[in-house]
């Protein structure tokens, strides 16, 4: 090889430097996060178009999250997003042990937030607020109001929920199900994100725990940093666009 | 140039076809200039400064730029490729600008066939009749899948798309018969989806026009059948022959008559009138094994004389396929 | 290496944090107060700020090779141009022939969708819809 | 480059040194063989539909097995050929050569990259083996989501071969950013470089959104999510922007490294300066960016709004403007050098032919009025092949040609070379030619039959067009089989040459700095710049070969 003795172990051997090295990850990184946005950028697509076609959908069917979930779960995740760059920060000083309680911080945060999510698909499973052909949810009122026509017909005024005369059946209007089969894939993408971001960390952890990781090279935690941050980025669109406005 | 349009392109039928033929001819002739400057400098420069045997390998020219030539390069494609879009978005705003006073009909595409529904009541299937030299405003729209409506003499063409309606229009200035074709993929007939446009002069299309529905009133059960057969699209997907295509044949059920037949959720049916009929008007309920559930709905389509009629004919094939 | 590398002060990362949480409560705030379609706007504004500061501070782009902006950037670009020149179309269907603006059936939609309710208007078993229900669109 | 007879093809030796290898090299010619493989199926496929289009009846094959082989025939050469196996191929062998760099960036994502294609490759062949899948390789809905086929099968295939593509474009814009050699400056690098560098960014920031509209697609199979299913009150244009927004700009993933080739032999068969330098560099990033803003072109009688029409109309033309810039540029190239029939000079000569007609009738398509009259009809299926097959195919064969004995040390035979060369050009212009015409008489594409037509005289016109077509597209696949048979033939042992070789006298630095084949790790001293590639006026470099 033509490097010189002194190069360090970790550099591989096509780079000249290790500066090199780290700056061509870094900037695969950032390619790799253009792709990032973009993938997530398909669904916002999607949502950007049904939202102007259904803006009423859209408000309705918004009221059925919970903003509080949302809410919590924002915070965990800027938290978290804090304890990662803490982290790195932390190897940056060679404070090992620090950086490895951040990352054990993000972990748990990351696991908190799926956690929550949880709870919240779990409540829409139950109540059948599925995506697309799934969706069988009509609201608890109508259920237990639906002999009364009086209340039918305030229900529909005031609900947006169609009743049909002629077949004698209930259907809500403007198709809820696509703001649902939304919710479901935007947000489980972005879950599917953090569970994969919490693989990484752990493996920052083994990194940093056997000292592989140092002041000198901490390129790898650098990287899912930047992958977590993004994480955290798109919630703070998905937190509003879903919980929030209507 | 007639001569040529001739070769190249199907009849000019519509009132729009002159004119989006001629813009084909404005980059035609645009293009093969731009294509003999490219190929014939590529050939003499080629030949001319052509490695010969015995040549020397020496240094060559270190010419690699010419201002004038290169603002060439963007100008003159500039201003040809302007010239290309103000004609085309002219031709095509004059496409979509359906003229007042228009017939309007409506044409649904289902797998494999076209079933158009006149302002006045007639349905027909298959079998588009307009009159000459009034525009007419289709309106399209799909119970299945896309498809694409594609008369070439007309140069015009529109997707149809399930819940959703497209519009298109043209006005024929030539008496005549012309195909239709679907254009956009639709499964196994894709190819087999191919409608007739019948012009007529506006007499006769009167007198077809009130003729339409009633014509066959007089014809005998069998004969009517026979006719409702390739009318109605039938044999995009049944054949006599026994050969079986999307369907069964035809020749297949007539044999099968009293007999059993069985479908594909397990159960089994006899073959029947009512049998046939549901299979007709609800097909979807009664799906014969090794089929798939893709034969549309006759329900509004077919009245209870054509039921008859094309059971009848059915029945025909039977006896025919005996002697 | 780390000398040549930018090491954040504790205290900026701290502060953005900071700011982050707030801007949080902004918005819970801001959209419990009806400002019409401008409640979009506002949140966007708010949730566009954070992610800047996020990619800023958090993501070290302001110290980082300009390229790694430029790429980020970039993309939003390419976002930029996918969302808006889909919208030229949806949102400006039938300017011409208005019969192709809206579906045929908007509630058709959901057509296939569960019936919730018997002939006679009371709610049918759920396991039961399940089955009937399905698949067969027509 | 001193005598050591190491190489990258003999060391290491044993298959695992091949399959867990990281040197691109070697995935490069993984990449090649794999994408040989396909274009070889893809090819059968396209002779079989030929052969059934020469009668108008079904009697070769039925309707859903036609529809089958073009679905197939198309998918398998744009996701399992064009896109991925060219610069995985080329781009692999060649881009760290002419940097002057020890590797790609990132080797392993470089492995990982070529194992996700095959995984993708053996989804293909799985759907192969289940009975096809038959929705065009568009794949639109709501078609695509009741078909019985497979298509599960196939959009996971392409799922998986778009991240293989998203990793290749990745690795290739870090390597050309950071790994140049010191001194070779952006205006210094061959214009292959810069057209893999252009295709690297369509690639990643296009093929995320296929990636997403295929998950979307296979969610509305499983589940029914409605977004694209007009049954559920979704919108089945939508579908379209969505593929589109990535396809179209995928079919500058395939023509821009086809143009590099193309800027690297022409310079070096005319042994010449290439005229223009920094307008074909420029060029490449402009179509590069105006690609992304033309998808609604390939949609305009779906439906979607007038004002969309036309943008998209009027912004489709000018990408023929920097692509006239490169094809003058290439031609003029020429001027005053010494121009040498060899077989990539001739490819080369064809791409400007076929290209020119292929890159021309696609401003007939762009324009609404005409295109409305021409969509989904052979004309555009002649449009693609003269871009794809006459364009990119035929620059890719032209580039194998030019590197071959780069890559291997061998050289081929270069009579039978030029008489394929000569083949494919008289083969193609046969093949699709007629397809123009039969467009521009109506002929829809997607048609396994036309004997039904309502009109004797019509079919038996079409029975004619197709006929013709169909016998050249046998001289096109034999020639190309030959050209192909040609250069494996080279690899026998005997056929060996002097590893100094530069055979047409190159300048570039995969050709100057280092052995053929080269070095496993490319160079054995650090490479030294001491000109510009295209310096035929400073430099004189020796063919080793003469002809
Ligand atoms: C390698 C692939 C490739 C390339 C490079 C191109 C290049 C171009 N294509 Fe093509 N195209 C396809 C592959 C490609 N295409 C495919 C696969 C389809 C069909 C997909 C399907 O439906 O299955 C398609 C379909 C397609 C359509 C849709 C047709 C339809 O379905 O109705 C259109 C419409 O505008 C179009 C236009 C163009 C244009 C304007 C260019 C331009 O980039 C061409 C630019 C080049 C030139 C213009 C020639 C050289 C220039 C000069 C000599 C200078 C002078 C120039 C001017 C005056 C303008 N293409
Ligand atoms: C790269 C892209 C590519 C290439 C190269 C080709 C090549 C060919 N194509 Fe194809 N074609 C498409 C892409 C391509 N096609 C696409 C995208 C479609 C649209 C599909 C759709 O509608 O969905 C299509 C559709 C299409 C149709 C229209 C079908 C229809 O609409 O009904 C036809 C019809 O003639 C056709 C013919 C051919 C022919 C004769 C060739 C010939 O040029 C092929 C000649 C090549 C060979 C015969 C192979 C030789 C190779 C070797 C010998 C390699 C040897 C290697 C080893 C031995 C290891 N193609
Ligand atoms: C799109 C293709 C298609 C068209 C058009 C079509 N059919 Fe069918 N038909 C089928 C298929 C597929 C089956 C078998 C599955 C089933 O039973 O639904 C079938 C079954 C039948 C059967 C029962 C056959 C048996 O052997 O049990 C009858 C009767 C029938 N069709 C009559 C008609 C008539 C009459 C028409 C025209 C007015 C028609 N079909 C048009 C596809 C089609
Ligand atoms: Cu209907 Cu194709
Ligand atoms: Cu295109």
């Amino acid at each position: 090889m033509s490097h010189d003795k002194s190069s360090p172990d970790h550099l591989y051997h096509h780079f000249y430097d290790v500066d090199q090295q780290y700056e061509t990850s870094k900037l695969g990184m950032w390619a790799f996060i253009l792709t990032e946005v973009l993938t997530f950028g398909g669904l916002f697509v999607a949502y950007t178009i049904y939202r102007a076609w259904h803006p009423d959908m859209f408000f309705n069917a918004n009221l059925l999250l919970d903003v509080n979930k949302g809410l919590i779960n924002t915070i965990v995740l800027i938290a978290s997003s804090l304890t990662m760059a803490l982290a790195i920060w932390a190897i940056q000083l060679n404070k090992r042990k620090l950086s490895l309680l951040m990352l054990f911080i993000t972990f748990l945060c990351a696991l908190g937030f799926l956690g929550i999510k949880y709870v919240e698909y779990e409540h829409k499973f139950h109540l059948g607020q599925l995506p697309g052909e799934y969706y069988s949810y009509m609201g608890p009122e109508v259920v237990q109001q639906i002999h009364d026509q009086e209340k039918i017909d305030s229900y529909i005024a005031s609900n947006n929920i169609f009743f049909d005369k002629e077949t004698n059946r209930l259907y809500t209007m403007n198709n809820p199900h696509i703001f649902f089969s939304i919710y479901f894939i935007m947000t489980g993408l972005h879950g599917l994100h953090v569970a994969i971001g919490m693989g990484l960390i752990a493996w920052l952890m083994v990194l940093t725990a056997r000292g592989r990781l140092h002041a000198g090279y901490y390129t790898h935690m650098e990287a899912v940093g930047i992958f977590w941050h993004l994480v955290d980025l798109i919630w703070i669109f998905l937190f509003p666009l879903f919980y929030l406005i209507g | 140039m007639d001569r040529l349009t001739e070769y190249l392109f199907p009849k000019q039928v519509s009132s729009f076809a002159h004119d989006i033929d001629n813009l084909f001819y404005f980059i035609f002739y645009a293009s093969i200039v731009l294509f003999l400057i490219v190929v014939i400098g590529m050939v003499y420069l080629a030949i001319k400064y052509r490695f010969k045997k015995g040549d020397d390998i020496r240094l060559t020219s270190s010419l690699d730029h010419n201002n004038t030539l290169e603002a060439m390069f963007f100008i003159i494609p500039l201003i040809l490729v302007m010239i290309t879009f103000v004609w085309g978005i002219k031709s095509y705003l004059d496409m979509i600008t359906v003229p007042d006073g228009a017939i309007e009909i409506q044409v649904k595409g289902q797998k494999w066939a076209w079933i158009y529904d006149y302002p006045e009541g007639q349905n027909t299937m298959n079998e588009l009749v307009v009159p000459m030299d009034t525009p007419i405003k289709v309106i399209l729209s799909s119970t299945d899948v896309l498809h694409s409506f594609y008369i070439p003499v007309m140069r015009a063409k529109m997707d149809v798309l399930p819940n959703r309606y497209n519009v298109m229009w043209f006005d024929a200035n030539q008496p005549g018969e012309y195909p239709i074709f679907c254009t956009e993929y639709c499964g196994t007939s894709h190819s087999g989806m191919i409608g007739k446009l019948t012009v007529l002069p506006k007499k006769a299309y009167e007198i077809w026009l009130a003729e339409a529905g009633s014509a066959d009133d007089d014809l005998p059960l069998e004969e009517l059948g026979e006719k409702l057969y390739t009318k109605k699209a039938c044999n995009t997907c049944h054949t006599l022959d026994g050969t079986a295509l999307v369907g069964p044949s035809y020749l297949e059920t007539s044999q099968m008559w009293g007999q059993e037949r069985v479908l594909d959720n397990g159960s089994s049916v006899v073959v029947d009138e009512n049998y046939i009929r549901s299979s007709m008007l609800e097909p979807q309920t009664q799906i014969v094994a090794g089929y798939q559930n893709v034969m549309p709905t006759y329900q509004g389509l077919l009245n209870d004389r054509e039921l008859d009629a094309l059971i009848a004919f059915l029945k025909t094939l039977k006896e025919d396929s005996q002697i | 290496m780390s000398e040549e590398h930018h090491i954040t002060p504790l205290k900026t990362y701290l502060l953005v944090a900071g700011t982050l949480f707030f801007l949080t409560a902004v918005t819970v705030w801001a959209s419990y107060i009806d400002l019409g379609s401008f409640n979009i706007v506002l949140a966007l504004l708010i949730a566009g700020t954070k992610a800047g500061i996020v990619a800023t501070f958090f993501m070290h782009l302001l110290w980082d090779d300009k390229k790694n902006a430029t790429i980020f950037v970039g993309s939003l670009m390419f976002l930029a141009i996918f969302i808006g020149i889909t919208m030229t179309d949806t949102e400006f269907r039938g300017a011409v022939n208005p019969e192709i603006k809206d579906p045929i059936n908007k509630r058709a939609a959901f057509y296939n969708s569960l019936p919730l309710t018997d002939d006679h208007g009371y709610p049918l078993d759920k396991e039961k819809n399940h089955h009937e229900g399905d698949k067969d669109h027509h | 480059m001193s005598g050591t007879n190491q190489n990258y093809l003999t060391h290491p030796k044993g298959i695992m040194s091949w399959l867990l290898t990281l040197d691109h090299k070697r995935i490069g010619l993984m990449y090649l063989f794999g994408g040989l493989f396909f274009f070889f199926i893809g090819g059968l496929l396209a002779l079989g539909m030929r052969y059934a289009l020469a009668t108008p009846e079904a009697d070769f094959v039925t309707n859903d097995q036609y529809n089958s082989m073009y679905t197939l025939h198309g998918a398998i050469m744009i996701f399992l050929f064009i896109i991925p196996a060219i610069p995985g191929a080329l781009g692999n062998i060649l881009l760290p050569l002419m940097l002057g760099a020890k590797d790609v960036a990132f080797p392993r994502l470089n492995l990982a990259s070529f194992y996700l294609y095959t995984i993708g490759a053996i989804f293909f062949i799985y759907v192969m083996i289940s009975g096809g899948v038959d929705t065009g390789w568009t794949f639109y809905t709501p078609y695509s989501t009741e078909s019985h086929t497979n298509v599960m099968g196939t959009t996971m295939g392409v799922f998986i071969i778009g991240f293989s593509s998203i990793l290749t474009g990745l690795n290739f814009i870090a390597t050309v950013h950071k790994m140049r050699t010191p001194g070779l400056t952006w205006y210094k690098l061959p214009l292959f470089v810069w057209a893999l560098y252009g295709t690297s960014l369509v690639q990643i920031t296009a093929t995320p959104v296929i990636a997403i509209t295929m998950v979307l697609l296979m969610l509305e199979r499983l589940l029914g999510i409605g977004i694209f299913d007009p049954a559920l009150g979704g919108d089945p244009v939508l579908f379209q922007h969505f593929f589109w927004f990535y396809s179209h700009p995928a079919v500058y993933i395939m023509i821009l490294p086809a143009f590099g080739i193309i800027s690297e032999i022409i310079p070096v068969h005319s042994r010449k300066k290439v005229w223009g330098y920094k307008f074909i560099a420029y060029s490449t990033l402009s179509i590069a960016f105006i690609g992304f803003l033309v998808w609604g072109h390939h949609m305009f009688t779906s439906g979607q709004s007038v004002l969309s029409q036309i943008i998209f109309s009027f912004i489709t033309y000018f990408v023929g403007i920097p692509t006239g810039v490169k094809i003058f540029s290439w031609m003029l190239t020429m001027y005053r050098g010494q121009v040498s029939f060899t077989p990539p000079m001739l490819y080369a000569l064809s791409f400007l032919f076929l290209f020119t007609i292929g890159g021309l009738t696609g401003i007939f398509l762009g324009a609404v009025a005409l295109d409305i009259h021409l969509h989904d009809t052979y004309f555009v299926v002649a449009h693609f092949h003269y871009v794809m097959q006459g364009g990119t195919i035929v620059a890719f064969l032209g580039g194998l040609h030019h590197w071959w004995p780069k890559s291997f040390g061998k050289m081929y035979n270069q009579t039978i070379a030029n008489i394929c060369a000569i083949g494919v050009f008289i083969g193609f212009n046969g093949t699709f030619f007629p397809q123009f015409l039969l467009g521009l008489r109506g002929m829809p594409r997607r048609y396994a039959t036309y004997d039904a037509l309502g009109s004797e005289e019509l079919v038996a016109q079409y029975a004619a067009t197709h006929g013709s077509s169909t016998f050249f597209s046998g001289i096109l696949g034999l020639s190309i089989f030959i050209g192909v048979m040609n250069l494996l033939w080279s690899l026998r042992k005997s056929n060996k040459l002097d590893p100094g070789t530069n055979p047409w006298g190159a300048l570039t630095m995969e050709w100057t700095h280092t052995t053929s084949p080269p070095h496993p790790h490319n160079f054995e001293e650090e490479p030294v710049l001491e000109h510009g590639p295209y310096d035929y006026d400073k430099v004189i470099v020796q063919p080793t070969l003469k002809k």
